[in-house]
């Protein structure tokens, strides 16, 4: 296997510098909490819905504990004390906190195996709710089967739910095997998440629970009709990452963007507080069995994607390493890359494949969600035609697997159903003529291909070395990725992380780390 | 920062007596378009561009990209949404209305409704060259899966290939004394099937034949509309095959028996 | 046979108060349309489809394709020629009117007119976060062979990144002095943009402040029309870059300072 | 070299075969001759123009040796008898042949060796302009150079020949290399060559000398504004083979359509003439060297793709002996095929490129003229692009030369300004990002590729010794190329072809033919 012949010990080297990276990180995450965090237990305790303001009761009880509290101490302590102390339900006690009736900070603080015992039923019932989504999804895939070749990812973005509902349908009609729910531009900056149905967004629709729902009846509902299983994804990342995953594991969704070099990045949210919660979200999406997609392909719409390239490898191994840590198998990393070669660059063609070769060849096991040409469209939509079509070339001959398309649109407007499915079969016919292209060839010893692979892994050992020398915080400072720099006390969110007291107790991730360490 | 959403509107119902395009919206009347004008591409050729847009009817249009074909001609792409509706309901089209079977079914309605079997001459007809689609109808293999006439138990089919003359057509229909008469037309440039298929129709009646056959024809550009206006029994456009002007001419032979 | 050819037509000339499009012919009036509809795909929806192309002016609508999206949904793909015509001589437009020079002779402009550098700053405001097109425009590196403003030798360029509010943005303005802000804007759904542009020309107004700056938007769908009518002074969209920006604030700069 | 390791053996015994093929034909060839070939003689004997009645002169010369004389003795005795007799201009007697004021056929015929003394000045006159183009031609090439990789080729069709000027420059600027007027449909059919500037066809613009001389300069204009040769192409094919291609020899066209078969097969025209008509035309693009273009892609718009794949290149190999025959160089032979498979079928593009690839290999020194998607085409014009772009894709891959681009609205129009840019543009795309991508790769042993090109190699040597046995005519009675059927006395001009008397001569012929042979 192989057909770079790239270096095993490159790889190894690499991947062992993207552990200690890694490794090092987890050390500050295991270390804190954050409101996100916070709110996510209470949502598997069973709290939801909002108040007459439209304020989520996760945000009440832990804006209440901010305030009156320790954050440090986590939620887990003060609702298991305030339910010994009252008696009162946890939808009651949030009831009450939003009415300031009560106050859950209060009340005697208990053992923490006193904490675990009294929640244990509230999480059981998350957790089973979860289980059983995982099984009504394997059943889907007994009963249809999975497909080979790449998956058909396209994006639905009408900012309405309903709207969302009837573009997804035609797309799975069309042939798409997932659809993912675009958000509202600048939700992944809010620090809570809305509420019920929506249908007023720009360029995306608001992630709710009630949306994921909705979502996730309409996909069932064709896919029964179409004999096949049909993906949901939304978005983890952003200021309410493990809030946002644990909807996800409620509602059946079978991926997530999660990453938080994306929200560090791209939306200036404050590192300490999104790798914290990102550790807490990926052990949620590992559990539920949802697949995590990462964001290298946003560096190359920045960046530039001839040079930046080991950039986007040299992440992909630190992202590796983190869903590791989250006890999270390589079948569930969609690690990200692009097709984001400027068209005018001469034989381009052929350093996409390089690259795209080489990822399916370090990451055999994962299923790579493959980006499609992005900032170089342009309003030619003919020739983002064809740009999309070379992409999708790429993708079959190189194996990825989620297979994000393109739409000739990009540079318009967020997609029209005819853009989509225009998108949908142009994939179709790609993978179809060109069905076992990837078998037939073979690379030239010391071509382009080959040797740009080789050069690309380099650079990408050399840049891992760097980094595990200074440490990801400072790598971020110094703009080494996508040339964006981020202070680690800037950005959006900081004021949401605590250092753990002593006596913290996250019981929700307890148990799903003991069951997930379980099932290895 | 604020926990409020904004407003919601529930997406309209469907009103079919005000039909107008769909991006990704109900009645959002997205359209696209493209076109040349002979002038450079610069702010002047895209306000000329948007202002052609906009007399169709497109309020807001948006020149998504305008590319330079020579000096004096660019190309422009358009994006907006236009403000014209259509009464769907109140739309009437002239289509073939006799249903349609598959061949075992016709080759049954021929033995029970004719003691006889039904005599089909066809050809592309006049300058036009193309033979692939008359062939698709007419040849034993047929097109896509469907076969053709020949195959037909009790069909007699006579394929005269292309460019063949209308005289020639008509007496090759005498000669075997034909049913039905199948003409294929791809060329339309000028216009120049419409004058060929007028001009058939004109020597059929000018002998007193037109009414002898069921006249049919078929091309990628014609409509059952287009081919009832020259003066046809019927007409066939693309994804039409063998069944369906069999069902048509079976049927409508039937129908002249009884008259 | 006969030896004669059609009668000839020489192309006419070209009339611009009656431009039209260009398909292969002059004033052929040729275009390409394509939208969806929310039908059924059948000879009634091909129908619908031409109605509303000829209600957009086309007068011999051709649906080359028509494409089932899902049971209800058709995407229409039409060909036809436009009856509207275009008085491209009486089109006005307004564009940066400044001359656009090098890098190297903004820098001579600066220093022959200001005894000072320049202050810039610049951000994608609002829940902008889109970079990519004012780093263009104000990165050393800038874009596509063109060097961005923090490169000239004179210029003090502060580029603030994205997803800035325009209170922080005026603020910084103010606190370092500027002489010209920069703003980009690239999310224009539901017209979030001109929201934004507006927001910030109310607050700079409010504070009497808006003449004490060379106010500049940019974006894919900024054009100086746009621009002008908000109450910036300049807009500039795609294939824009660091010079011509430059080019329009040194020499605007220059302007004011003699009133 | 050799990337599909095609048996060497085979494809010299298809060569042989082949051989066989054209000599038998070549035998019947030298015992005829055709009012074409007589009126070919007349224009290079300096006849040209037309009478009030819009006859062309040499129409009149030979109409009236056909009545009045035989046709089997060759006008070129009775002109220089006339000559002789009446010491008159050549066109001085066409004018008076016209005007029935002379009959040619009335005076004593001369010995052959005074006919070639009497004609040798008029003769020599045309020829030095041929070599004069010539000569132009390689002094641009030597000028400009000469272009790497498959040269971009565009069709114009207005049917206007301003209009197609205004089209072909256009064109040029965007980077065509090779301008195609497609003549007005039925054109072929016609038993004379119109005269004079014309805007009106259907399909296409008429064939004239005087459109050619129009395209010729403008192309030589626009080529000289963008230091590029632009070549010219048009149509010899058809009833009037050799004397188009006589005025393309007189107004430095650089290719022509030329092909006996095609015109058989898609038109109706009698074999008996048409390849008399053919020997003539080749020899005459052979002498001004113009690069012929075969017509074998047309069989693939009748037949299936996939099937019929041997049948093209059993049919290439026939034409490169016929070409051969005609003292032309592989240079020069420009053969056809096609990318017609149709895009349902599975693994479709890897068929394409092995026929592609083996066409390359077996013709390495020909100037393969490929065709685009056409039968396939619908009007959905972004498939069509697609379509278009593996068109490409295989053409930059398999190093073709003659890059004839697809329209994206082939199923709608002849091609609009902006079609034909969006095809240079999607081409030039192509061949940039791709361009050493065929260098790049190498198909697996016993794949899908190779084992797919060994196949049609074997079909098509069936097939050759097939028709090597019962003989061109028969064979084409017999409906192998195309599926269609055409009888040995069928089709039209068949009344036009006369058995050469004894004292046939064609001086014209001879001396090209004596030229070219010193050549070698
Ligand atoms: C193949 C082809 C050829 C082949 C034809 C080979 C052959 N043996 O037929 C060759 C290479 C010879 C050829 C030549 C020319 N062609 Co041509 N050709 C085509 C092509 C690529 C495909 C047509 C085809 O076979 N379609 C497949 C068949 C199955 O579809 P169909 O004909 O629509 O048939 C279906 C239905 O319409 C219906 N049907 C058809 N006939 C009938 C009849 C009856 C009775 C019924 C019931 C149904 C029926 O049933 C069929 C199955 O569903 C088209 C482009 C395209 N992709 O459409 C151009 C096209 C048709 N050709 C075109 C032209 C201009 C020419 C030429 C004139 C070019 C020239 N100047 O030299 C020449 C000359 C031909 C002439 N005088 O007629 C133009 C026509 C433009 C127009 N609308 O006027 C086209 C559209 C290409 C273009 N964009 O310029 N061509
Ligand atoms: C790269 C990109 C991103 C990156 C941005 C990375 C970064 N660091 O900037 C990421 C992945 C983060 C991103 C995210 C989103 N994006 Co985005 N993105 C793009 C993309 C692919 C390219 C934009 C780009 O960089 N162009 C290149 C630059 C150089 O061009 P430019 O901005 O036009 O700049 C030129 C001129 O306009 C001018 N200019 C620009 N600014 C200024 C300022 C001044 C002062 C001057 C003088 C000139 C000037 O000069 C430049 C050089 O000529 C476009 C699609 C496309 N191909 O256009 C979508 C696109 C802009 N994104 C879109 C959307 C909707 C989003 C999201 C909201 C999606 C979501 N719901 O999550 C998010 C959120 C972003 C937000 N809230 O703002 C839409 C916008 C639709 C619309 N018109 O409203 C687009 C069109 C894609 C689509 N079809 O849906 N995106
Ligand atoms: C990993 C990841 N998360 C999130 C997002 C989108 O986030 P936002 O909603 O902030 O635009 C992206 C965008 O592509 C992404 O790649
Ligand atoms: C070899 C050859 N000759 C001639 C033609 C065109 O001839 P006509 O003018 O008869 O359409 C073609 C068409 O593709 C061809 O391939």
């Amino acid at each position: 296997m192989g057909k770079l012949n790239l270096d095993k010990n490159t790889i190894k080297e690499a991947r062992q510098f993207a552990l200690k990276i890694a490794k090092d990180t987890q050390e500050f995450i295991d270390k804190n909490t954050t409101v996100s965090v916070e709110r996510t237990v209470c949502r598997f305790l069973g709290v939801d819905g909002v108040n007459e303001y439209d304020v989520p009761y996760p945000n009440i009880l832990i804006d209440h504990i901010v305030k009156y509290g320790d954050l440090g101490i986590g939620i887990s302590n003060y609702l298991a004390s305030t339910i010994k102390a009252t008696n009162l339900g946890i939808l009651e006690i949030a009831y009450a906190v939003s009415n300031k009736e009560i106050d859950i900070t209060s009340y005697p603080l208990l053992e923490s195996s006193e904490v675990k015992d009294i929640l244990a039923p509230f999480i059981s019932e998350s957790l089973f709710k979860i289980k059983e989504h995982k099984s009504k999804r394997d059943s889907y895939y007994d009963k249809y089967g999975q497909k080979d070749g790449p998956l058909l990812y396209v994006i639905v973005a009408t900012g309405n739910i309903y709207e969302d509902v009837t573009q997804a349908k035609a797309a799975a009609k069309a042939g798409a095997d997932i659809v993912a729910v675009i958000r509202t531009t600048g939700q992944s900056l809010l620090d809570f998440v809305p509420y019920g149905p929506t249908t007023e967004g720009f360029g995306g629709t608001y992630a709710t629970q009630e949306n994921f729902k909705i979502m996730r009846n309409a996909l069932d509902e064709v896919g029964e009709e179409l004999g096949r299983y049909i993906m949901l994804v939304n978005y983890a990342s952003g200021l309410c990452m493990p809030e946002i995953a644990a909807m996800g594991a409620l509602e059946r969704l079978d991926m997530m963007l999660n990453d938080s070099l994306y929200g560090i990045l791209f939306r200036d949210i404050n590192m300490q507080r999104t790798f914290v919660d990102q550790y807490f979200s990926r052990v949620i999406n590992a559990y539920a069995g949802i697949i995590i997609n990462t964001g290298e392909d946003n560096y190359l719409t920045t960046s530039d994607a001839v040079t930046e390239a080991h950039t986007v490898l040299a992440s992909q191994f630190i992202n590796e390493q983190f869903a590791l840590f989250a006890h999270m198998k390589e079948e569930l990393q969609g690690l990200g890359h692009a097709f984001e070669i400027n068209p005018e660059v001469e034989n381009g063609f052929l350093l996409e494949i390089s690259q795209a070769l080489m990822a399916r060849e370090i990451f055999p096991k994962a299923p790579l969600k493959y980006m499609p040409p992005t900032k170089h469209m342009t309003g030619n939509i003919f020739k983002g035609y064809v740009q999309n079509t070379l992409f999708n070339i790429v993708t079959i001959t190189t194996n990825q697997k989620i297979h994000l398309l393109g739409m000739l649109t990009e540079a318009v407007h967020t997609p029209f159903m005819s853009d989509r499915y225009l998108a949908i079969e142009n994939a179709r016919y790609i993978n179809h003529t060109m069905k076992n292209f990837g078998d037939e060839i073979e690379f030239k010893e010391d071509g382009i291909v080959k040797l740009r692979a080789k050069k690309v892994l380099n650079d990408s050992l050399n840049l891992l070395k760097e980094i595990a020398d200074i440490g990801i915080f400072n790598t971020i400072e110094r703009g080494i990725f996508a040339g964006i720099k981020r202070p680690i006390n800037g950005g959006k969110g900081l004021k949401g992380v605590k250092e753990k007291s002593g006596i913290y107790i996250n019981p929700v991730l307890d148990q799903m780390e003991k069951e997930l360490k379980e099932e290895k | 920062m604020g926990y409020d959403l904004n407003e919601k509107n529930y997406s309209k119902d469907l009103d079919l007596s005000l039909l107008t395009p769909y991006g990704d919206t109900l009645n959002d009347g997205k359209v696209q378009l493209s076109f040349t004008l002979p002038i450079k591409n610069d702010e002047k050729g895209q306000e000329a561009a948007k202002e052609l847009a906009k007399k169709m009817g497109i309020i807001d249009p948006l020149v998504a990209e305008s590319i330079t074909l020579d000096n004096e001609f660019t190309m422009y792409i358009v994006y907006g949404t236009v403000i014209h509706t259509i009464d769907y309901p109140k739309i009437k089209v002239e289509t073939v209305e006799t249903d349609v079977m598959c061949k075992h079914e016709i080759e049954d309605f021929i033995d029970d409704h004719f003691n006889r079997n039904i005599i089909v001459v066809g050809a592309s007809t006049g300058s036009d060259a193309h033979t692939v689609g008359i062939d698709a109808i007419m040849n034993m293999k047929g097109f896509a899966g469907h076969y053709g006439i020949e195959r037909y138990r009790n069909i007699d089919a006579y394929n005269m290939g292309s460019q063949v003359e209308n005289e020639e057509f008509i007496n090759k229909a005498l000669e075997i004394n034909a049913d039905v008469l199948l003409v294929s037309q791809t060329v339309t440039q000028k216009d120049v099937h419409i004058k060929n298929l007028v001009n058939l129709v004109e020597l059929l009646e000018a002998e007193n034949l037109r009414s002898r056959f069921v006249l049919i024809v078929g091309g990628p550009r014609i409509t059952h509309e287009l081919a009832k206006e020259l003066g046809f029994d019927a007409g066939f456009g693309p994804k039409k095959y063998a069944e369906d002007v069999s069902s048509f001419f079976v049927q409508e032979l039937e129908k002249r028996k009884h008259i």
